[in-house]
């Protein structure tokens, strides 16, 4: 049955397309759970595939194997710093939030650009000889049909984000520490009156969503562009983004909606191999995921409350 | 010397632009209900957020126990046994009231896993030790103002707290509630808890406070004791000059009805029926208040009304013409004004200024736009005829309406609606948070508007605002008028029975027998 | 205290400065002469009327998409689908410039009018959703920039040329650029498109400050619910100020359209005319003049980036980084307000 | 270390040289012997370091420079474009600094060429890729149905499966060129051999090549072509991957422009094939040649193929790349040179040739 082939053939390119979003939509998450709006994902995606790259290429022959996870890790870091930036700007000096977004997208790229040059002379690193790969899970992927849809030709950073989404929902539903930083994001003077200290509980979020962002733009880079460049991260960012709003603020709700979008991309590239699509302009497809996106948010998923406090800096005795 | 629990001496705290308190002091004894009293604006909630380390004060000093201490911040605050419940209540509405509660210390077992079935069993000990009845899993947004007082008391006492500060508590509270918040806070006191209590209503000073201190305009004006006092003479300390309560009027002449409603009902957003084939008309040149607990319906009636909200069957008749289910619009323009209970949410743009606040309903009529093109000339022309006839004090017409107090606030609307000269004045809690001084201007000014003969229908859950003011009271349960009475024939203990569900007869035998 | 108004005019200016502090900085830290860099900059934006015509040009579109997000912020609305409306307003007056042949008094209004209408239609897919289902207006635009970008790639192909990657160039009658102002500028590529944008500035200043509907809009985003109470449709306002803002970004693609290019190309990528929009109105505070102001300085900084490499050698991305840091001290203006606070005291 | 490793660091060194000169630190050892010939060329939005056809051009302007004593700065240069429209400002920055002959590198390049050539008929330009009428034109286009078609033919040679695929940038007549070639070349060893084609409709999005590559190898393809910029980058990816995890998998890719031995290591494997190169050094140094020799092809329309060694194909992967291989691709690249076949450039004419086999 070609139907149910091609969905199993399908799930492989899901599950590398979903992984970079999945790690980012969770990073917004747990800022805007904490009030503070990131459209900044972008741009900390960007450091995330920059730092990462980098470090692949000039460790690669000390580090060999474990280069591509330290680089995971240098990546996240990079980017934890750098949204420190943002969490300043934010948190401290009460920035309208939209606008640092704005401001780290295009420090990133600049900076990304302008480094790139400065080490290798060139708009782009050379590609990276230490990359993820996909391998396929022991005993699990003898499983029939789920042995092949989900664990031969995956990668296990795909099921890290799986887990980290898991985890995620853990700790913002079941610990104090979750319980602190939504009271935040709703209702930060009634986390203040409790002895919650917004501030830093806001700066918390807003790295650890620099960190996540940052392994996804890494685990973009180490497992698909395999270099850097400007144009290595377009977008994902932003889809991101919308994987947020898309899954309501929801760790587990922003991971279906990053299968969802992969899902969508994968059903683009696949349509050609069906007859009956056989005929239809590749246009139809290329824009498919995207009015198929909107569609699902028109039909199903309809509205969404942002956490109530989302994008208002907290002032002390303000009302 | 006395045994003070709590003593502020000389607190000094400024705002841009205004000294909030100057050399205020407070001495609050051990186990006694201390009252703060003072008009809109006077510096009480300053001073308690001073108290509860959410300002610094920039002079003066804090002891507790006798001990001299530096709040910092709210734990500072609670570490010292010290609770506040705000005025604005501090509940995180999408939470349940047990994460309420316990948010900021949980109970937690391995992985910071919060244990909520313990801390769920802890409240319930505390509210059937101090008699707050609280449903711990219910979420925040889905309970009544008066529970969600109630665990922001127990959030307090879940914290150890020795000395509780309730800010304008009964403000929000309906007759039932508040008498209900009275046993409390005396249960609290024989706990030996000492409680600091700011409210406007004088009464309730006089029934349950030992001691109360007044402040005016930011600064301290006297500290005496309740039994040594009365209404008028605090009424005078605090707004510094006689103030008379009995609103004085002429008995009503009332005309052919204006507001005809009939058999309507009307689900809230949750799609429960509400309003379940109420029955009611208000006549031209009467007040008629409608008495009831709060969630009877009365919010989902006067949204019907004003084609806030969809009417489900029956027909509201303005003046005789049909206006069920027009949009807010056609009603405001087929002669309906408008005081809603939620002058923050509905009632402003708290980000315009006051003028352009003034002309919310009428901005597209001329003279204040021709072909839609506004005319800021005669906007603040308007307004600033209104400012002045209803004495709101404000700086400037331009002034944002965030910036006045909530009695100021109150008055603009007030101007706003009863300027447009409506045939049906609709007041729901018209003087919520106000000093007495504001309420006689308001309650004034719904007596003008009868005389003028305009029909005013008055929502509120506070009985002597209802019998001062109304010329009819309507009482309200369940979603429909269970009774009708007229002030001058009933007393606050019949008019409760009513609101509790019991009928007319049962009621009237029941208070005559306490008489 | 230091009244608001000076402070709002303090405060970009203060950002700027940093701005090009941190430039120069960065500069110095890879070994560039900072001087150089930024008088190559400078010469590179202004150096002569030819590049001040290229800056000019420049800012056009900028202003028209940094006006179309600062109308939907005014109205309580994130529009980052300015992108795509710009796509979409592009190929509409390019459409209409090569497919009609008209007395150009009618065909650049026909033009620039028909760019309105796509911009508006394309922006009103997410307005009328975020009224009508509650979808959150973000994710709906982010789609329709993708969207926007392959249709109209595909209708390049397909509508506009047979199979090509460009469309033909536009008739001379629908064509805002004219030799004589590109002579009076050294042959840049400035087009009368400049005083479309500031007409449409002002339009934007009168509608949304002057207008009846400018106050529904504003009340509605402040607060809905007061708007409501007040008999205003908070459905009507939300796609109202969606459509406007749309039908600004369609002109900010027209001004490419009809006026740098002449024609239109497929893109492999985004533009970034709509992103920059947001960076743009979120300098100029959101106001019309502020936003006229913030894409001038744009287009002098992104034409002046152009003389960086050749004349100084330093790579054109330091400008971004200026641009970005910018941007992020006029978001931490308040850092800003506590320095001169802290300037005033000590004075007194 | 692969010879494009090398040439990427010299490109370096020459560029932080140069930076060097530009801030004055250092003086160049070029003087004196510079003619007062000058030429300069204008990048699309790739950049003159995209490492495919921007930067073979600039290496062909260094290399033509630097053999005539040229200086950099004065002599020649090239001014990088950051977006479509930098693509004029930077003709005209270029034009008021005094340059006599200027390329435009690459079709997007085409209008603005066309209204600097119009604005300025005493200067010479040139365009790369896209052809522009102007007395004072030389347009250059590249042969790239020749060059698809030799790597069509190995493709078709290398596949076990015969079944190969094509994956294309955004839709144009030019990226159409490369996919016709191709199919011809494939066809012309197995007219049954089944090539399957899909675009990307990008230049920049790896994921998607990626996800379009999987799809192709899954559904039996062992060698794919690509013409996609970056998106390639993703078909490079996958092939990899899926060496790593079984190095018999015999998956390959040919890549286009230059030389993408680089991008295909895999271990000690690589999975590049081949590549489609396109010498735009040897075009730029060829007209800029005629130019300085004071017969500036102006008005004309070069078209430069095979026997003019500006389209070639690499042959670094010797292990992939057999001596059989070699050897047919040679007998055919004869016949291509000899006229007896003509590469297709459309479908009609794709068509037609598929008929005649
Ligand atoms: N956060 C603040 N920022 C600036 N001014 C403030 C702030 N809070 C209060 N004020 C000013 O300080 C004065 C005292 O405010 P406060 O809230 O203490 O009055 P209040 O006695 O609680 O009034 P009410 O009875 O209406 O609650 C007010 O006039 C107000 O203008
Ligand atoms: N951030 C602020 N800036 C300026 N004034 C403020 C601020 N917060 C509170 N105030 C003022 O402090 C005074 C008391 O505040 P409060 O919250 O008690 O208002 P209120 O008069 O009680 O109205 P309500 O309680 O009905 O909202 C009011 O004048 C209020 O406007
Ligand atoms: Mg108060
Ligand atoms: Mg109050």
């Amino acid at each position: 049955m070609q139907f149910i082939d091609q969905f199993i053939a399908m799930m492989p390119m899901v599950l590398f397309y979903s992984a970079p979003l999945i790690f980012t939509a969770l990073g917004g998450v747990f800022s805007e759970r904490s009030g503070v709006v990131n459209i900044g994902l972008e741009g900390l995606m960007v450091i995330g595939a920059f730092s990462g790259i980098v470090f692949n290429i000039f460790t690669a022959d000390i580090f060999g194997a474990f280069t591509p996870w330290l680089s995971l890790l240098v990546g996240a870091v990079a980017a934890g710093i750098f949204s420190l930036m943002h969490a300043v700007a934010a948190v401290s000096f009460r920035a309208n939030q939209v606008v640092s977004g704005v401001a780290i997208n295009m420090l990133a790229v600049g900076l990304g650009v302008f480094l790139t040059r400065e080490i290798f002379g060139r708009g782009q690193t050379d590609s990276i000889t230490q990359p993820f790969y996909t391998r396929s899970v022991p005993i699990l992927s003898d499983i029939p049909v789920i042995g092949d849809m989900f664990f031969s030709g995956a990668y296990y950073t795909t099921y890290i984000a799986i887990i980290v989404a898991v985890l995620g929902w853990y700790v913002l539903y079941k610990t104090a520490f979750g319980l602190r930083l939504r009271a935040v994001g709703e209702h930060p003077m009634a986390a203040d009156t409790n002895g919650i200290n917004v501030t830093r509980m806001r700066y918390i979020a807003v790295i650890l969503s620099g960190v996540l962002a940052g392994l996804g733009g890494a685990t973009y880079a180490l497992t698909i562009s395999l270099s850097f460049a400007g144009s290595t991260i377009s977008g994902q960012g932003f889809m991101a983004l919308a994987a947020v709003i898309f899954g309501k603020w929801h760790p587990l709700g922003a991971l279906g909606a990053a299968f969802f979008f992969g899902f969508a991309q994968s059903l683009s590239v696949v349509g050609a191999n069906f007859e009956f699509l056989a005929n239809v302009p590749g246009f139809y497809l290329t824009i498919a995921p995207y009015v198929l996106t909107v569609l699902a948010l028109a039909g199903l998923i309809g509205r969404a409350d942002a956490p109530k406090a989302n994008g208002d800096p907290y002032i002390k005795g303000s009302r | 010397m006395e045994n003070y629990v709590i003593e502020m001496l000389n607190i000094r705290k400024e705002f841009p632009g205004i000294v909030a308190n100057n050399n205020i002091n407070l001495q609050v004894k051990n186990g006694e209900i201390h009252a703060l009293l003072g008009e809109n604006g006077a510096g009480k909630s300053t001073l308690m957020n001073v108290l509860f380390g959410l300002y610094q004060p920039e002079k003066g000093e804090i002891r507790v126990r006798g001990e001299k201490v530096k709040i910092t911040d709210p734990n500072v605050a609670n570490r010292l046994g010290i609770g506040m419940v705000h005025q604005h209540f501090m509940l995180v509405e999408p939470f349940t009231v047990a994460q309420n509660i316990i948010l900021g210390s949980e109970p937690t077992k391995g992985g910071g896993f919060v244990d909520i079935k313990k801390a769920e069993k802890e409240i319930k000990e505390l509210s059937d030790r101090y008699g707050l009845s609280v449903d711990p899993s219910a979420k925040v947004r889905d309970i009544s103002v008066g529970m969600q007082q109630r665990a922001e008391i127990l959030k307090t006492l879940y914290r150890g707290a020795e000395v509780i500060i309730l800010d304008e508590p009964t403000a929000v509270l309906t007759p039932q509630e508040i008498l209900e918040l009275i046993s409390i806070m005396r249960n609290l006191t024989k706990e030996g808890i000492s409680i600091i209590l700011i409210t406007h209503k004088l009464k309730e000073i006089m029934e349950v406070c030992d001691r109360v201190t007044v402040i005016r305009k930011g600064e301290g004006i006297d500290t005496v004791n309740v039994k040594d006092t009365n209404v008028d003479d605090l009424a005078a300390l605090m707004v510094g000059r006689q103030v008379n309560f009995k609103t004085e009027k002429t008995p009503a002449n009332p005309k052919d009805p204006i507001l005809t409603i009939n058999n309507l009902q009307v689900k809230d957003s949750r799609q429960a029926m509400m309003v379940k084939g109420l029955n009611l008309d208000v006549r031209a040149g009467e007040i008629v208040g409608i008495a009831g607990i709060d969630g009877n319906g009365q919010s989902e009636l006067i949204e019907a009304i004003t084609g806030l909200r969809k009417s489900e069957a029956g027909e509201i008749k303005l003046n005789s013409k049909t206006i069920t289910n027009l949009s807010p619009r056609k009603v405001t323009e087929s002669g309906v004004a408008h005081i809603p209970q939620d002058r923050h949410k509905f009632g402003l743009v708290l980000d315009y200024p006051i003028a352009e606040n003034i002309v919310l309903q009428t901005y597209y009529q001329k003279p204040f736009s021709k072909n839609k093109i506004l005319s800021f000339k005669s906007i603040y022309k308007h307004a600033e005829k209104l400012i002045e006839d209803f004495d709101v004090r404000t700086p400037s017409p331009r002034t944002k309406a965030r910036a006045l107090s909530g009695g100021n606030q109150q008055k603009a609307i007030i101007a706003r609606e009863v300027d447009r000269s409506p045939d049906l004045l609709i007041a729901a809690q018209p003087t919520r948070g106000l000093d007495v001084g504001a309420i006689e201007t308001i309650h004034r000014r719904l007596i003008e508007e009868r005389d003028k003969g305009r029909a005013v229908l008055l929502i509120s859950f506070e009985l002597d605002e209802v019998m001062n003011v109304s010329d009819r009271i309507a009482v309200m349960f369940d979603g429909q008028i269970v009774a009708e009475v007229k002030p001058e024939e009933t007393n606050e203990q019949e008019l409760g029975l009513l609101m509790a569900g019991s009928s007319k007869e049962k009621a009237r035998q029941k208070a005559g027998d306490n008489k | 205290m230091m009244d608001n108004k000076k402070l709002n005019i303090i405060i970009p200016i203060f950002s700027v400065f940093l701005g090009f502090l941190v430039g120069a900085i960065v500069m110095l830290a890879f070994g560039y002469n900072p001087i150089e860099g930024y008088s190559a900059l400078f010469q590179g934006a202004f150096g002569s009327m030819y590049n001040i015509g290229e800056t000019i040009r420049r800012s056009i579109p900028l202003v028209l998409s940094g006006l179309a997000i600062a109308f939907a912020f005014r109205s309580g609305l994130f529009n980052i689908g300015a992108e795509g409306q710009v796509f979409v307003g592009w190929f509409a007056a390019v459409w209409v410039g090569v497919t009609f042949d008209l007395p150009a008094i009618i065909h650049i209004p026909f033009a620039i009018l028909a760019a309105a209408f796509a911009g508006a239609v394309w922006a009103f897919v997410p307005g009328i959703l975020k009224a009508t289902r509650g979808v959150h207006e973000v994710v709906v635009t982010i789609m329709m920039n993708y969207i926007a970008l392959h249709t109209t790639n595909y209708l390049i192909r397909t509508l506009l040329s047979d199979g090509g990657s460009q469309s033909g160039r536009i008739a001379n009658s629908a064509s805002l650029a004219t030799p004589g102002l590109q002579e009076m500028f050294g042959y840049s590529q400035i087009h009368w498109g400049f005083i479309v944008s500031i007409i449409f500035a002002v339009f934007v200043w009168f509608f949304l400050e002057k207008t009846t509907y400018g106050y529904e809009l504003r009340a509605v985003g402040f607060n809905p619910h007061a708007a409501k109470y007040s008999g205003m449709s908070v459905k009507r306002n939300i796609v109202l100020a969606m459509v406007i803002s749309g039908a600004l970004a369609g002109i900010g693609g027209a001004m490419e359209g009809i006026g740098t290019f002449g024609y239109m190309y497929t893109h492999g990528a985004f533009t970034n005319l709509g992103f920059d929009g947001i960076a743009v109105a979120l300098l100029g505070a959101n106001t019309a003049p502020g936003v006229v102001l913030a894409a001038f300085l744009f287009g002098a900084l992104k034409v002046g980036a152009l003389s960086m490499p050749p004349l100084s050698g330093v790579p054109s991305e330091l400008v971004e980084i200026v641009i970005a840091m910018i941007i992020f001290f006029v978001a931490a203006s308040y850092m800003i307000r506590l320095l001169i606070m802290r300037f005033k005291k000590e004075e007194n | 270390g692969s010879t494009d490793d090398e040439t990427a660091d010299d490109q370096a060194d020459q560029d932080t040289e140069q930076n060097d000169d530009a801030s004055g630190d250092e003086a160049t050892d070029e003087e004196g012997a510079a003619s007062d010939f000058s030429l300069a060329m204008v990048t699309d939005e790739g950049g003159v370091d995209d490492r495919s056809f921007n930067q073979s051009a600039w290496e062909g302007i260094e290399a033509f420079g630097l053999d005539n004593g040229l200086e950099r700065g004065t002599g020649f240069d090239y001014a990088q474009s950051d977006n479509a429209a930098d693509f004029l400002p930077n003709f005209n920055n270029l034009v008021n600094q005094g340059y006599q002959l200027i390329f435009g590198v690459g079709y997007q390049l085409a209008n603005a060429v066309e209204q600097v050539a119009a604005q300025n008929p005493e200067g010479h330009f040139s365009i790369i890729d896209e052809v522009v009428e102007g007395d004072n034109i030389a347009s250059v286009t590249f042969a790239e149905e020749q060059g698809s078609f030799l790597v069509g033919v190995a493709a078709a040679l290398k596949s076990e499966s015969q079944n190969i695929g094509f994956v294309g940038g955004v839709t144009s007549p030019l990226i159409k060129r490369f996919e016709v070639g191709f199919v011809a070349g494939a066809k012309s060893v197995n007219p049954d051999i089944n090539v399957q084609i899909q675009y990307a409709e990008s230049f920049a999005d790896e994921g998607l090549g990626r996800s379009i590559a999987n799809n192709m190898y899954s559904s039996g393809a062992d060698v794919i072509y690509h013409a996609s910029g970056a998106t390639g980058l993703g078909v490079f990816t996958e092939a990899r991957n899926r060496v790593e995890n079984n190095p018999d998998a015999g998956v390959w890719v040919i890549g286009v422009d230059r030389d993408q031995y680089e991008q295909g290591q895999q271990g000690d494997m690589n999975v590049t094939l081949t590549s489609m190169v396109k010498r735009v050094d040897v075009a730029v140094q060829e007209v800029a040649a005629l130019a300085m020799a004071g017969n500036f092809p102006g008005g004309e329309h070069l078209i430069l193929g095979i026997e003019d060694e500006a389209i070639g194909i690499a042959e670094t992967n010797t292990d992939a790349y057999t001596e059989e291989i070699k050897a047919a691709v040679a007998e055919w690249q004869e016949k291509l040179l000899s006229g007896e076949v003509v590469a297709p450039q459309t479908d009609d004419e794709l068509e037609a040739f598929v008929e005649g086999l």
